[in-house]
């Protein structure tokens, strides 16, 4: 027979007020199994949880139900009671009859019958609870951080420097992401590669990292700290070990006209490629989409002329396996192409780029070696355009969100721009200026002030060609929508920061929750920055929402000091609320009929199959069996189950069932039929 | 007693169910409905089909209901209380035009339910139900209640028991005390039999293809065989169609429902045939194949129940070999069963 | 016939299955499934218009699995049980022969899985004309209507679960109404245990029925389960395009899902 | 006569609707009290057969309630628990079982107004169907 005391909690006047809490305790008494009824004024006062540990002493007392706040709220606080004075803590319940009742119902009689049912209805539940026992699991102390770009480097770099080891994945051959691409950097305009390509080097050198670009995720298993990752190394057509990097193979390439992606498409590249001067690896990769040989069988050009005989032209896919206990998403972000706004002319006029050409242009790696030229003739432009908000902000064609860093490197390229363009005329169409951050505002006070940039609040209608000049047509609202049309030589487009294509795939695959934009989720808005709704998955960077770089790298470490933590401990302790198959004497030696209709319904892939043998190995019967350290405890599979072979730890089908039952089971224990 | 016979005009029929209606009891008769005969209650003789050869149904629920509440609880102070239904309140009822082998059947049923302890609900509703037979007229494949000790004209079971004669009117044979009290409801309609109303020629022919100590003993010789049992009950699929529709299966289960506080107790069917049926805490089934469990039910009905309660445990009525969705024909498994060389 | 019989006989004699699961003739002019060890006893196999039953609910019954390798002779519905029951691990490749007899003497024995699933992808699967009247009528009803013919079938149920024996695809050995912690579905027969019992054996059997019908031939008094099975495999088609017996791999409708499902009847 | 008091069994997750409740309570915006919850850790564990429960033990309407699509605690939780409903939901009304009674909605942790809305409409909806009689007068042998 149970043994159960009822706690009510005033919470001061939160449920008091409304409540009748002594009323509630009485009619608790009244339960069958109920020997201890009382109420107070706090419960989770220290003298309220004395109360509790009084009684599971003196009364002997079998399960706690604390009538009180929401269980999100206290629960740990009354389980920890419970735990101290010997009660297993999952024997211990909350009735929420403050946040479900007292907060939200005028005081009076269907107030405090509401709150008696809630109570009766946990009372039924604990009668039912099972004492559980914590999940402990070991950690692999090795951690996956998937993207090099800036975040991503950071995070490695922070927890190789804290004595662990990383696994670095990147799927272009070389690390540094969009930051190698950029120019210079706001608000300091000092050289993105000069602070970014010492970092590279250091991830290639670091003991405790190994680098996989040129890679992807094939899958991943597993749980917090006992991931499994299968890792494709694309075949780069390389045997990474001869080649010594210097660059003949490229040199003599005679497939040369592929635009090149690190410029933006400004440049080109051949079809052996290294993708930038400081690039990590500085080792090339073949672009079999491009090169000769792979299209037409012939050719074969590098390897005759490489002197290590590094080409391996019948290179595979390599499939590395790894186990890893937690990961760091740095996948980064994608500049939105222009082509949802037609009418600004991308794609159809030469001179009109977007933000990231930009920066290739002004970048003195660029293919104009850092001068401003315009792409279709070369020459200097006098007069350029810049428009902010091209697709961010604009539910109707583009995006609703704020791509947050287009305000500031417009700026930036306005500035850059007249420092290059002695005379240059900088024209910025803008909705607002959101340059919130350290030295923000003053780096765009410095544009308008110092440089002479020409800010017009306003939006672009349309972009046209007249008699060689790009005519930028808008409105400044400022002076009253007034028409404005400017005669333009270039125009640069702040377009849209976006997920990465790919970005959804990979949330799936990684079991992450992600964003209607395809930004995966962070675990809680707030609390929960850098971890995801996945233990042991972390974010970093622009993969979550668009960032600067000092936002992703200040996240990146961040996420560096969670996988710090977890993998400062040997073992990790897991609430026991988990699904369990269940057994019975032989010869059914469990009601699962091995049907695995569960299998599939699993969001962790927590059902295995097990094999129930007699004792000189003859299969007696197949059934399901969950992984406890995959299990996260949904309890799907519950549901799916026809033979209720299946229960969920916690929340078993008879204490869910018993709740039910109880719930509109008003009949006063004491009153006649 | 002896046995009294008298007409009843086929038009008198009606206003025998309006004096018995008239009295205050209910009036159970086989109804048609849609492609199966069953036993309902009825206001007017209209609504009866006695046409009919066998109903799909037995009337066993009047007596031994599917479900039945047998007391009913709550919590008061703490303490338990119980009530127990109120049996007084049963209706007085006729069920008009059964069988003979249903009729006899009532007598396997009671020899269970009054065998040790003293059923006060099946007694409640035997002490209330009078039986008005009706002799066959014909039968079908399934039909074997000759083979049984019975016939398609046995008074066995009924209170009165009538026979369409090939005038249309009914020969009525008052069996019991029961039945003279139901013709004292009704007494100017049962006229006095004429001397040479000839009941053998109105009844079926009904094939005798064994006798029910023949089918006891060799049931009995032939336990052990288990490739016999297994064999025949191979396609069986253990559903409790033939239990249920059998008019002697008496087997049951006792549910309680309800809540902490209040709930009741309810008996229902159960059927030997189900695979769960014998099996014990341990997980360990004394009847775990198929073939024990067809064992059982033939060894119940035609040695244990001869031997402990000195009934016979099967009146021929063929219900569940026309219920079964496999064709499991009980008749054809005696036969087999006694033509099988040990 | 003959077809059939000299193959059931072929293989028996060359000891390639243990046992054939056919039809055979059985009291008056009903046929009833029969299993034949002896290939002397082959020239009983019969197929013809009375032989309904799925026989592929013989599979997976200890008893009969205990004889030994089965050849089984099909009906349509029972070749889409037989690759339901693989998808389910029930039955393995080359673990069983599937003989499927046309109406014109015909057979067509069937080596894998996959040929049953082409098979079944060109098949049609007709609806008896009454039943389909029968549903019509019922969808036809208002609420209360349907809820009084419903009440009407249920009230009429005497919990003899022939319709779940009789289902190839309630195979398991501890049915949910066996289950008492919690006691699920209410043992006796009376209006509420007979609602519920029958709503779990229609969702039990959401996205695994083959509508082979055998429940509603199955019950003695006669509930018309065919309708229910069929609104959910209606449901099912209509909304995730998914059929249950077509594939021998997994392809539940309950364990598999799409982003875009319909949730206009979620606010 | 007083007014007819439906009495509505909500069945929630633990990570959206529960918390969203937890949230209608901390910005104390009233509502009706004649909806109670249960805890459940994710819609995906609702099974269908405690709805029949709910109405056979005397509730009068249901809500069902979890994580919007793609924020599911478990991320598909939700998905596969839609399913159900689409497929039970259709049965239930084939045998004219009231499903206007059963509201199903997707509730964040944010949307404590939302929460409070769905209690209201429903508790007025099936206040003005009424007492569900139909699943009453079912007949169990005496058991009430």
């Amino acid at each position: 027979m149970s043994r159960i005391g009822v706690f009510i909690c005033h919470c001061g006047e939160n449920i008091g007020a409304t409540v009748d809490c002594e009323k509630v305790a009485a009619a608790a008494a009244k339960i069958p199994g109920v020997v201890h009824s009382v109420d107070y004024k706090y419960m989770c006062s220290d003298p309220g949880q004395n109360m509790i540990k009084e009684a599971i002493r003196e009364k002997n007392l079998t399960g706690v139900v604390v009538g009180a706040c929401s269980p999100r709220m206290h629960e740990p606080t009354f389980r920890r009671a419970c735990e101290e004075a010997g009660l297993n803590p999952f024997l211990c319940e909350m009735a929420n009859i403050r946040e479900h009742c007292s907060w939200v119902h005028e005081k009076g009689d269907p107030t405090t019958e509401k709150a008696i049912d809630l109570v009766r209805v946990i009372v039924e539940k604990v009668r039912r609870n099972k004492p559980l026992v914590p999940i402990k699991v070991p950690v692999t102390k090795t951690a996956l951080v998937l993207g090099g770009g800036i975040a991503g480097i950071q995070a490695a770099l922070d927890i190789a420097n804290a004595g662990h080891k990383v696994i670095m994945v990147e799927r272009s051959p070389s690390i540094g992401g969009h930051m190698s691409q950029l120019s210079e950097t706001f608000p300091t305009l000092d050289c993105s590669q000069c602070i970014l390509t010492p970092r590279m080097v250091e991830v290639a050198r670091h003991a405790n990292i190994t680098l996989h670009t040129y890679s992807e995720i094939e899958s991943i298993e597993g749980f917090i700290g006992n991931f499994k990752v299968k890792i494709r190394k694309k075949a780069r057509s390389i045997d990474m070990k001869a080649c010594t990097g210097c660059g003949l193979c490229s040199q003599k390439c005679p497939t040369r006209k592929i635009p090149s992606e690190f410029d933006a498409g400004l440049g080109t590249r051949p079809a052996i490629y290294v993708p930038f001067p400081q690039a990590v690896p500085n080792k090339p990769v073949i672009d079999r989409l491009n090169c000769t040989y792979y299209l037409k069988g012939k050719c074969r050009l590098c390897e005759k002329v490489c002197p290590t005989q590094a080409i391996r032209f019948d290179q595979e896919d390599e499939i590395v396996e790894a186990d890893i206990g937690a990961v760091v998403l740095a996948t980064g972000f994608e500049i939105k192409h222009g082509d949802f706004f037609p009418e600004y002319g991308f794609g159809k006029f030469k001179d009109v780029i977007d933000g990231m050409q930009f920066e290739r242009l002004a970048s003195a790696s660029g293919p104009t070696l850092g001068e401003i030229r315009r792409p279709s003739d070369g020459k200097k432009p006098e007069t350029v355009v810049f428009i902010a908000c091209a697709g961010s902000r604009d539910p109707a064609k583009g995006i609703e969100y704020c791509s947050k860093i287009c305000c500031m490197y417009t700026a930036k390229h306005a500035m850059l721009y007249r420092h290059k363009v002695h005379g240059g005329n900088a024209y910025i169409f803008y909705m607002d200026i959101r340059a919130g951050g350290k030295m923000y505002e003053e780096f765009v006070r410095r544009a308008i002030e110092e440089d002479g940039v020409k800010y017009v609040r306003g939006r672009v209608s349309r972009v046209y060609e007249r008699e060689g000049k790009l005519i930028v047509q808008g409105a400044d609202t400022l002076l009253g929508a007034q028409p404005v049309e400017i005669e333009a030589d270039m125009v640069v487009l702040a377009t849209a920061a976006v997920a990465n294509d790919g970005a959804e795939e990979l949330a799936q695959k990684m079991h992450v929750s992600y964003d209607a934009h395809k930004f995966f989720a962070e675990a809680h808005p707030k609390l929960k920055p850098v971890e995801t709704n996945t233990a042991g998955i972390f974010l970093a960077g622009a993969c979550q929402a668009p960032k600067d770089i000092p936002e992703s790298v200040a996240q990146a470490s961040g996420a560096a000091s969670k996988v710090g933590a977890l993998f400062s401990q040997d073992e990790l302790t897991r609430e026991p609320v988990i699904a369990v198959v269940n057994r019975s004497a032989p010869p059914l030696y469990s009601t699962c009929v091995g049907c695995f209709l569960c299998q599939a319904a699993c969001p962790y892939q927590a059902i295995e199959r097990e094999e129930i043998r007699t004792r000189d190995g003859k299969l007696i019967k197949t059934v399901a069996k969950v992984n406890p350290g995959l299990c996260q405890g949904c309890g799907t599979c519950v549901a799916v189950c026809r033979t209720k072979a299946i229960d969920l730890q916690g929340f078993s089908n008879e204490q869910v069932f018993a709740e039910v039952m109880a719930l509109l089971d008003r009949s006063e224990p004491d009153a006649g039929i | 007693m002896e046995i009294e016979r008298r007409l009843l005009k086929k038009e008198a029929l009606a206003g025998l169910v309006e004096k018995i209606n008239a009295a205050g009891r209910k009036v159970h008769a086989p109804v048609c409905e849609g492609a199966r005969v069953e036993f309902a209650p009825i206001d007017s003789i209209a609504e009866a089909d006695l046409g009919y050869v066998q109903t799909t149904q037995s009337a066993k629920n009047l007596l031994f209901p599917r479900v039945e509440r047998i007391l009913s609880f709550k919590r008061r102070g703490g303490a338990m209380e119980t009530a127990d239904p109120d049996l007084s309140a049963l209706p007085e009822t006729v069920v008009l035009g059964m069988h003979p082998c249903d009729a006899a059947a009532i007598g396997s049923l009671g020899a269970i339910f009054t065998w040790d302890t003293q059923d006060a609900f099946f007694k409640a509703r035997l002490e209330k139900l009078t039986v008005v037979g009706l002799s066959c007229a014909a039968g079908d494949e399934y039909c074997f209640c000759a083979s049984v000790g019975l016939g398609p004209g046995s008074t066995e079971g009924s209170d009165i028991l009538l026979t369409r004669l090939a005038s249309g009117d009914f020969l009525a044979e008052i069996v019991t005390a029961k039945g003279k009290a139901l013709v004292e409801l009704a007494p100017e309609l049962f006229l006095p039999a004429p001397a040479g109303a000839d009941k053998d020629s109105a009844l079926a022919r009904i094939e005798k293809s064994f006798t029910r100590e023949e089918a006891g003993e060799r049931a009995k010789a032939r336990f052990d065989d288990d490739a016999l049992w297994d064999g025949q009950a191979l396609r069986c699929l253990g559903c409790g169609a033939c239990a249920y529709v059998c008019p002697t299966c008496a087997c049951f289960d006792i549910q309680d429902e309800g809540t902490t506080s209040r709930g009741v107790r309810l008996r229902c069917w159960d059927s030997c045939g189900f695979p769960a049926f014998t099996i014990h805490t341990s997980g360990h089934n004394p009847r775990e194949e198929q073939g024990a469990r067809w064992r059982q039910r033939l060894m119940h009905k035609f040695s244990y129940m001869p031997e402990r309660q000195d009934v016979f445990g099967c009146v021929g009525c063929g219900r569940c070999s026309r219920a079964c969705p496999v064709d499991m024909n009980i008749k054809e498994h005696l036969i087999d069963l006694l033509e099988a060389k040990s | 016939m003959d077809e059939l019989r000299k193959k059931a006989r072929a293989l028996l004699e060359a000891g390639e299955v243990r046992v054939v699961i056919g039809y055979g003739g059985g009291t008056g002019d009903r046929a009833r499934a029969i299993f034949v060890r002896e290939p002397e006893r082959a020239d009983e196999l019969i197929f013809d218009g009375r032989c309904r039953q799925n026989l592929a609910i013989y599979l997976t019954r200890r008893e009969v699995k205990e004889l030994g390798k089965p050849a089984i002779v099909a009906t349509l519905p029972a070749l889409k049980t037989v690759l339901q029951l693989a998808g389910e691990f029930q039955i393995a490749e080359g673990g069983l022969v599937v003989l499927a007899p046309g109406a014109d003497g015909s057979l067509i024995e069937f080596k894998t899985f996959a040929d049953i699933e082409k098979y079944l992808a060109g098949a049609a699967s007709p609806i008896d004309p009454a039943e389909q009247a029968e549903m019509d009528r019922v969808r036809a009803m208002s609420p209360d209507e349907r809820w009084k013919y419903w009440l009407g079938q249920i009230s009429r149920c005497i919990k003899c679960y022939a319709c779940r024996q009789a289902c190839p695809m309630c195979y398991c050995p501890r049915c949910t109404v066996e289950c008492n912690q919690p006691q699920w579905i209410p043992v006796p027969s009376h209006e509420l245990g007979n609602l519920e019992w029958n709503v779990m054996r229609a969702m039990h059997l959401a996205g695994r029925c083959v509508d082979c019908g055998d429940c509603s031939r199955a019950c003695p008094v006669g509930i018309p389960l065919y309708l229910l099975n069929r609104v959910l495999i209606g449901d099912i088609e209509s909304n995730f395009h998914q059929r249950a017996g077509m594939k021998a791999e997994v392809d539940y409708a309950l364990s598999t899902f799409h982003p875009d499902d319909r949730e206009n009847f979620i606010r | 006569m007083p007014e007819f008091e439906p009495r509505i069994v909500a069945f929630v997750c633990n990570w959206c609707t529960y918390a969203g409740a937890d949230l209608t309570g901390t910005s104390r915006i009233k509502y009706s009290p004649n909806v109670e919850v249960i805890r459940f850790p994710c819609t995906g564990r609702i099974d269908f057969m405690l709805l029949l429960k709910a109405f056979a033990e005397g509730a009068d309407g249901i809500i069902i309630s979890g994580c919007h699509p793609n924020d599911c605690h478990y991320t598909s939780g939700n998905f596969h628990a839609r399913r159900r409903w689409i497929l039970f939901r259709g049965l239930l009304d084939f045998m004219g079982i009231d499903v206007e009674r059963v509201q199903f909605s997707w509730v964040s942790a944010a949307e404590g107004a939302k929460w409070a809305d769905v209690v209201n409409t429903t508790v007025e909806a099936v206040r003005k169907l009424g007492p569900y009689e139909n699943f009453r007068k079912i007949d169990r042998a005496g058991a009430v």
